[in-house]
């Protein structure tokens, strides 16, 4: 049971994981919590079943096309929202108050169009059957996450360390003035990263739609909860942290399943990182940075 | 002049599948009842009020509707816990407030003015857990529920004496929060505690990933379910995965009764979709009250129209989508009247080929 | 000489504060142009509106012919003009080798750009000794090197200097000036906010004087140096 | 006229009594803020306040100030004890442990018999008549007013400033931060203990994140630099559902549209002084032009 | 009145200070020099108790500082102006200048519950004072407006009578004239007299060499975290060392 409960814990903290790159990117550049992040995840799982269901679509390209759309979406959303208030000088609340408005109304109108009910991949869409190894399962999509998160924590890794354009946007999630002052296209990156964010969360729906069958307009709510603790958990902006706060998420629920109760499993997940915070008070990556004078 | 009848449901939030589906059932009979001349001449108006599903929200639809609207009675609300705080509102009004989906105990003492037909899983689970038990030939099961919602906790409950009654062990409880999605850690435990069956209270989408993670974790156990398993949804997700679930209800889409097969053939024409039991119990509320205001003179004095429904609906005896049907008095506590449950028979089913079919 | 960035009419107010009424400025190409003012004057926000970082009321500013106010920000460094803060504007967060990466953001050249990098480390062997540290834990002085350095990454045709003395010691203070004059002896175009206005006037061929947010004063550097009324309200006793 | 009223505070008692409610905790959550702490806890500490008065009336004969009384100290010492360790933590990381420390809450609430588990607690009986929300409210803002023009008043706002420099201005500051997040508790607490006691039940859904941030977007909707906001931001926001009901399906999407549209226009929330000084001004000089 | 002895520091493996001792005699301008990270800005953390040393004693009028909170500092008499300003940007400046009057009102909660005359004499009082501190660094003329919208050189000078606000024993300046020309220097030179001899202990760190000189009674010479020289200006004026690492031929001559 315990190796099959480590293989549960690895692939539900994936899931976080994949869900808070994306997050955890926006706030570590733009410097908001984009509440609206699960919205746009949810969207992205609609798109791509709608082009999946309406136009018997292959589910690559349709995802391919699920993360344009939300990554224009999220272009749209700094484009109208986020960016006017940056040019107003908004004090640091109101961008996330303001993205609620924006998850409030994707997910309304998400359910108007597509109604409230759960739906689902259609069958065949991705092979059902698990991988058995002795007494061990893992499905295909399950292995998928754990790999893509994997992945693309390393490419954003390496494109944040080793790249110019890493240094910049962090230099921008710094201080925009002083990155305007270095030359660099404030604005068009702050665009760009709202893009990437929306499409790795649109990703992150595709994927957690396929291996969950609960498509709903409600879907992002609970994943946003899970991914506020997991990119508090590793540090704000960070995209290690992201990862290792996602899997930590994962064991931690799983774990506390497993050999405590499920009753108290989101007590003991969230307890831990109440525990976690007051040890290390910016997270685990979280640097702590404070010139005295 | 219309009747007007307040409808007070989830329309919008998480909710809203259960009040989408049961505002359709009342749409469906206020359109018969209207389509056949209304009742005693005067046509049924439907006042539709969206509640949320929250209990502030809740208070404010039915003020809303009993002093704004003076609608006749109240349907709803969709969630046990917003009745809990609406209900009272209608009984100190002296309106009859009629719920369709509140199934948890309790509903029916906040006073005599509070009716339901939504059936009690009391009714329903130990019937289906004794026809589980002979069919499978069952010794043990584990238990998997939702533990913060407030109708798949009562289901629970009495799945608990239930399988106490019956002699039947328990391997092993699990519980799952709202919006839980990955119960692979709760299964992973139940399968290792070898059950011979898996009691599941959980509303329909919930149990359907649950049955197929429950698959893909190699295990081939039956499924027990209660009235939350009763949707077409079920089938939509879980397909022929959910195969051997054993589920008892008062409606069936099986039930081949005239009434339940035009509902059935007119909801699907109406809507689009098939019907599941929470429409299927609008619908049949709806006919009751039609039912009961035959044998009322409407005098136009609101109140005392409303206290002569009160007094009408007791009487009713109905068969409708859901069967036979008639009121029974729930029991006092604490020297408060108390209002009606539903007197219902169950039938169980089982889920072959992406369906449920009666079980024989 | 030829007159490479023009400051014309320009007026900045912040909100109803008027910081910089109608002012004229003229860089010429290859000088040290000092500017020189009290507390308030309205220094530092002149330079802001050349870099674009606030936006203007009225008046142009020309840069080799044509008119900054029209661009954004990272479009008048990519043209040139680069500015050394007030307050430094280092990014703490990052190291120092990533601020000095940073500095060349609008350059292709890989060669050159190690070159420059050398010889920022030569002008500042401080920087070399903590490039691979955290830049928020330089001391003032050490920042302030970094961000003149961070600067001449960038390859500047005019250099805006906002105060780069303050906070150094004396030896450095030195070195800094002495830099400057280096620098621009390589042909580049500076202006010179300093409250050092001694140092300043000396190295400077021109300089200008606001005061209440107007231009009070112009001259050679030296002549300002022997301006009485300059003596008097900067020079001190 | 009479008429008019009785039938329109029949309807409307209950929203304009979930007005004075959200006001409180709007301005709980604004009084943490005016000291600097992002605090998420308040949806808990009313779901504290909330169960102990419940608890009270419904299985004791205990008066109802008595509950109220409850409801205002159970958050208060909870929060004393969650403070002292989790009030260093700044910015976001508070916010996240306050809601981690309010899902714990939840879940520990979910569990336990005497609370009703999910169910919650129902029949809890009917006490909150309109004056008490107007009386507890008015006290409410008396103290915040009063504490505002005061050394505490700006020792909170010091601290929101510049820790740093505050300290060194001999600012307790570890003390002060305590000080606005256990009075926010009671706040919280005691709107909690009035709202249970006008809607019948309360369970533990009723003070989860969602609540948790709703009452922050009242509070920053209306803006938070004086008292005047909290409560204004409150009132729209609580009325708001009500007036675009006829939206039918798609008001909450009109509801989202407005909260971005305010925010977007008025990043400083609803009432912000510098924004209405700066209007006056202007009105007040054209004027003066005209004369001339 | 202040004594230092055998200070250390170290941030990880960096040793930022080694064995500092220096003792400042009461009524005195003491100065810190030295190149630029050389630590001076650290002392003056650890004096004020935003940093604990890694070894060594500071002590204040006999107490020994290691364990007193910051605040309590503060309390004991002692005040400080930051390098990088740190003044309440979103208040006013006179709000600013009050908030330094913190420990020194004194009021009780019933009292300024309820508007009574020990609460509005007491905060019409600092208000008085927080205008007359002001009016000392010349910008009582602001003193409504947002501590935002001051330039640099303002901000300092706010920072100044804001620590004077605290009614300070001690006064801890670190670089109190950075940004300002030397007409404005001159002139809080005449402020600094003025308030050592109303009495109260100035610990200086500037690079500026005239102004050190002119006003400091001794001063200290620290280098890569240690204190190379002590003694009155004109003695470490003319240390070859001190030249050599910090002044420079220039302004030494
Ligand atoms: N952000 C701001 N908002 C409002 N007013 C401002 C702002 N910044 C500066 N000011 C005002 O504009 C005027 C000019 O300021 P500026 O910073 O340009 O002065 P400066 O000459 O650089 O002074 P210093 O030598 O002190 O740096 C000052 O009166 C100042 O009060
Ligand atoms: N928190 C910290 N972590 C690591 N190193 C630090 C930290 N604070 C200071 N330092 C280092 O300690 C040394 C001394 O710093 P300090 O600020 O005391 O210098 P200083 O003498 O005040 O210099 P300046 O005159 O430039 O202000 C510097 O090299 C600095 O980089
Ligand atoms: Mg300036
Ligand atoms: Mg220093």
């Amino acid at each position: 049971m315990f190796e099959q409960q480590l293989i549960n814990a690895l692939s539900l903290g994936s899931v976080y994981a994949l869900f808070a790159l994306g997050f955890t990117l926006v706030f570590g550049v733009l410097g908001v919590i984009n509440l609206a992040h699960g919205a746009i995840f949810m969207l992205g799982s609609y798109v791509a079943l709608l082009l999946v269901n309406q136009f018997q679509m292959s589910l690559w390209l349709a995802m391919l096309i699920a993360m344009l759309t939300c990554g224009v979406i999220g272009v749209i959303v700094d484009f109208l929202v986020l960016r006017p208030l940056r040019k107003r000088n908004a004090p640091h609340l109101a961008p996330m108050i303001a993205t609620i408005g924006v998850a409030i109304m994707i997910t309304n109108v998400a359910q108007g169009f597509f109604g409230a009910e759960n739906k689902r991949f259609p069958f065949g869409t991705i092979p059902e059957e698990s991988f058995t190894v002795g007494n061990l399962h893992l499905t295909a999509v399950q292995l998928a996450i754990v790999l893509i998160s994997f992945a693309l924590m390393v490419v954003l890794l390496i494109i944040m360390r080793r790249t110019q354009l890493g240094r910049a946007l962090r230099a921008i999630a710094e201080s925009p003035k002083a990155a305007y002052l270095l030359g660099i296209n404030v604005e068009g990156l702050f665009l760009f990263t709202s893009f990437a964010a929306a499409a790795l969360g649109g990703a992150a729906g595709v994927l957690v739609g396929l291996s969950f069958n609960a498509i709903s307009p409600f879907m992002g709510q609970p994943m946003l909860h899970k991914g506020i603790a997991v990119i508090i958990l590793g540090g704000m902006g960070d995209i290690r942290g992201a990862l290792i706060g996602g899997l930590f998420l994962g064991f931690a629920e799983v774990m506390s399943v497993a050999y405590l109760s499920s009753d108290f499993r989101d007590a003991v997940a969230f307890g831990l990182l109440f525990v976690i915070l007051l040890v290390r008070p910016s997270g685990m990556f979280g640097k702590i940075l404070e010139r005295k004078a | 002049a219309d009747i007007k009848v307040g409808v007070a449901e989830a329309l919008t939030g998480p909710a809203a599948k259960y009040g989408v589906a049961i505002k359709n059932g009342f749409t469906l009979a206020a359109d018969g009842i209207n389509a056949k001349g209304g009742v005693n001449g005067n046509k049924i108006a439907l006042v539709v009020e969206d509640e949320q599903g929250k209990k502030e929200e809740a208070i404010n639809v039915f003020k809303k509707l009993i002093f704004q609207e003076k609608v006749l009675l109240v349907f709803g609300p969709t969630l046990s816990n917003s009745a809990f705080a609406a209900d009272p509102i209608a009984n100190a009004t002296k309106t009859v407030v009629f719920g369709t989906s509140n199934t948890a105990d309790g509903i029916t003492n906040m006073g005599p003015f509070t009716f339901r037909n939504s059936v009690m899983e009391a009714d329903v689970l130990p019937v289906t857990t004794r026809a589980a038990v002979k069919k499978f030939n069952i010794k043990k099961v584990a238990v998997l529920y939702g533990n913060d919602d407030a109708f798949t906790k009562s289901g629970y409950d009495v799945f608990k004496s239930a399988l106490a009654d019956q002699k039947i062990s328990v391997t092993d409880t699990e519980t799952y929060a709202k919006g839980d999605v990955d119960f692979k850690a709760q299964l992973t435990k139940i399968k290792a505690s070898n059950p011979d069956a898996i009691v599941c209270s959980c509303l329909a989408e919930e149990a359907a990933n649950i049955i197929l993670q429950t698959r893909s974790l190699g295990m081939k156990q039956p499924f027990i379910g209660g009235n939350g398993f009763n949707s077409p949804k079920l089938f939509e997700i879980a397909k022929d995965a959910a195969d051997d679930t054993l589920m008892g209800s008062p409606w069936s889409i099986e039930n081949t009764s005239a009434t339940n097969k035009k509902f059935i053939a007119d909801y699907k024409a109406k809507f689009g979709n098939e019907p599941d039991q929470f429409a299927a119990q609008a619908f049949d509320a709806l006919n009751i009250v039609a039912e009961a205001l035959k044998t009322v003179k409407l005098t136009g004095s609101i109140d005392k129209d409303r206290v002569a429904l009160r007094n009408a609906l007791p009487a009713i005896k109905f068969e409708g989508a859901t069967g036979k049907f008639a009121f029974r008095r729930a029991a006092a506590k604490d020297g408060k009247e108390a209002g009606y449950d539903a007197q219902q028979e169950a039938i169980v089913n089982i889920a072959k080929g992406g369906k449920f079919i009666l079980l024989k | 000489m030829s007159t490479i960035l023009s400051i014309q009419n320009l007026s900045v107010s912040y909100g109803h504060i008027r910081a910089v009424k109608n002012i004229q400025l003229e860089l010429n190409a290859g000088e040290i142009t000092a500017l020189v003012g009290a507390n308030g004057a309205g220094k530092s926000t002149s330079l802001l509106a050349v870099s674009g970082l606030i936006k203007t009321n009225a008046g142009k500013i020309l840069f080799e012919g044509e008119d900054l106010t029209t661009l954004s920000p990272h479009q008048i460094v990519q043209k040139g003009v680069v500015q050394v803060a007030e307050g430094r504007a280092i990014l703490t967060t990052l190291t120092v080798q990533e601020n000095l990466d940073l500095g060349a953001y609008t350059r292709k050249d890989k060669a050159q750009i190690n070159k420059d990098l050398d010889y920022v480390f030569h002008l500042f062997p401080v920087l070399k000794n903590r490039a691979s540290g955290l830049a928020g834990n330089l001391s003032g002085g050490e920042q302030q090197m970094l961000a003149i350095g961070r600067a001449l990454m960038a390859k500047p045709k005019v250099l805006l200097l906002d105060e780069p003395s303050m906070g150094l010691a004396p030896l450095m203070v030195q070195e800094i000036f002495r830099v400057l004059k280096e620098i621009n002896q390589t042909g580049l175009t500076i202006l010179l906010v300093e409250q050092n206005v001694r140092q300043a006037l000396k190295i400077a061929q021109r300089g200008y004087v606001l005061e209440n947010g107007e231009i009070v004063l112009q001259d050679s550097g030296q002549n300002l140096l022997n301006n009485p009324r300059v003596i008097e309200a900067y020079l001190g006793a | 006229m009479l008429e008019w009223w009785d039938g329109f505070w029949a309807i409307y008692s209950t929203v304009i009594f979930g007005i004075g409610i959200n006001a409180m905790l709007a301005l709980s959550i604004y009084l943490t803020l005016s000291c600097g702490l992002l605090s998420l806890a308040n949806a808990a500490f009313m779901g504290i306040g909330a169960y102990a008065a419940s608890m009270i009336s419904m299985q004791t004969e205990l008066a109802f100030p008595v509950a109220l009384l409850a409801a205002g100290v159970a958050p208060a010492l909870v929060a004393l004890a969650v403070g002292i360790p989790t009030l260093r933590l700044s910015g976001v990381y508070l916010a996240m442990a306050t809601l981690g420390f309010g899902e714990v809450v939840r879940v520990i609430v979910l569990n336990m018999e005497i609370t009703g588990g999910p169910m919650g607690l129902n029949g809890i009986p009917l006490k909150t008549e309109w004056w008490h929300i107007v009386v507890i409210l008015g006290i409410t803002l008396f103290v915040l007013a009063r504490l505002r023009r005061s050394k505490t008043g700006r020792a909170f706002e010091a601290i929101k400033e510049d820790e740093i420099a505050a300290r060194l201005m001999g600012v307790n500051v570890a003390g002060y931060k305590l000080l606005a997040f256990v009075l926010g508790a009671v706040i919280a607490g005691v709107a909690g203990g009035l709202n249970a006691h006008y809607t019948f039940t309360i369970g533990p859904g009723n003070y989860a994140f969602e609540n948790a941030v709703e009452i922050l977007t009242m509070a920053v909707f209306g803006g938070t630099s004086n008292l005047i906001g909290p409560v204004l931001g409150s009132t729209i926001l609580t009325l708001l559902p009500e007036v675009m009901r006829s939206l039918k399906d798609y008001r909450l999407a009109a509801n989202g549209l407005i909260l971005i549209i305010v925010i977007l226009y008025l990043p400083k929330g609803i009432w912000d002084p510098a924004k209405i000084r700066a209007l006056r001004r202007k009105f007040t000089s054209s004027k003066s032009e005209e004369v001339a | 009145m202040l004594q230092l002895q055998a200070i250390s520091k170290n941030f990880g493996g960096l040793q930022v200070l080694q064995d500092v001792s220096f003792t400042m005699p009461e009524g005195s301008i003491f100065g810190l020099i030295g190149p630029n990270g050389a630590g001076k800005t650290t002392i003056v953390n650890l004096i004020t108790g935003l940093l604990r040393p890694s070894s060594g004693e500071i002590r204040f009028n006999n107490q020994d500082l290691s364990v007193v909170e910051p605040h309590k500092i503060t309390q004991l008499g002692i005040a400080r102006t930051f390098q990088n300003i740190r003044i309440f940007k979103e208040m006013s400046l006179l709000e600013n200048v009050v908030v330094g009057m913190h420990e020194h009102l004194n009021y009780s909660v019933g009292s300024m519950l309820f508007n009574l005359a020990s609460f509005k004499n007491a905060e019409a009082k600092a208000r008085e004072r927080a205008h007359e501190l002001l009016t000392w660094v010349r910008l009582d003329h602001k003193a409504h407006m947002l501590a935002d919208n001051l330039s640099y050189g303002e901000q300092r000078k706010l920072e100044f009578a804001r620590a004077l606000a605290t009614q300070p024993k001690l006064l801890l300046l670190d670089e109190p004239v950075a940004g300002m020309n030397p007409a404005e220097k001159t002139e809080l030179m005449a402020e600094i007299k003025n308030i050592r001899q109303r009495g109260f202990s100035i610990f200086m760190i500037e690079h500026d060499m005239r102004f050190v000189m002119e006003l400091c009674d001794r001063v200290a010479v620290l280098n890569f975290g240690k204190i190379i020289a002590e003694g009155t200006p004109d003695e470490v004026r003319a240390n070859p060392d001190v030249i050599e690492a910090y002044l420079g031929k220039e302004d030494a001559a």
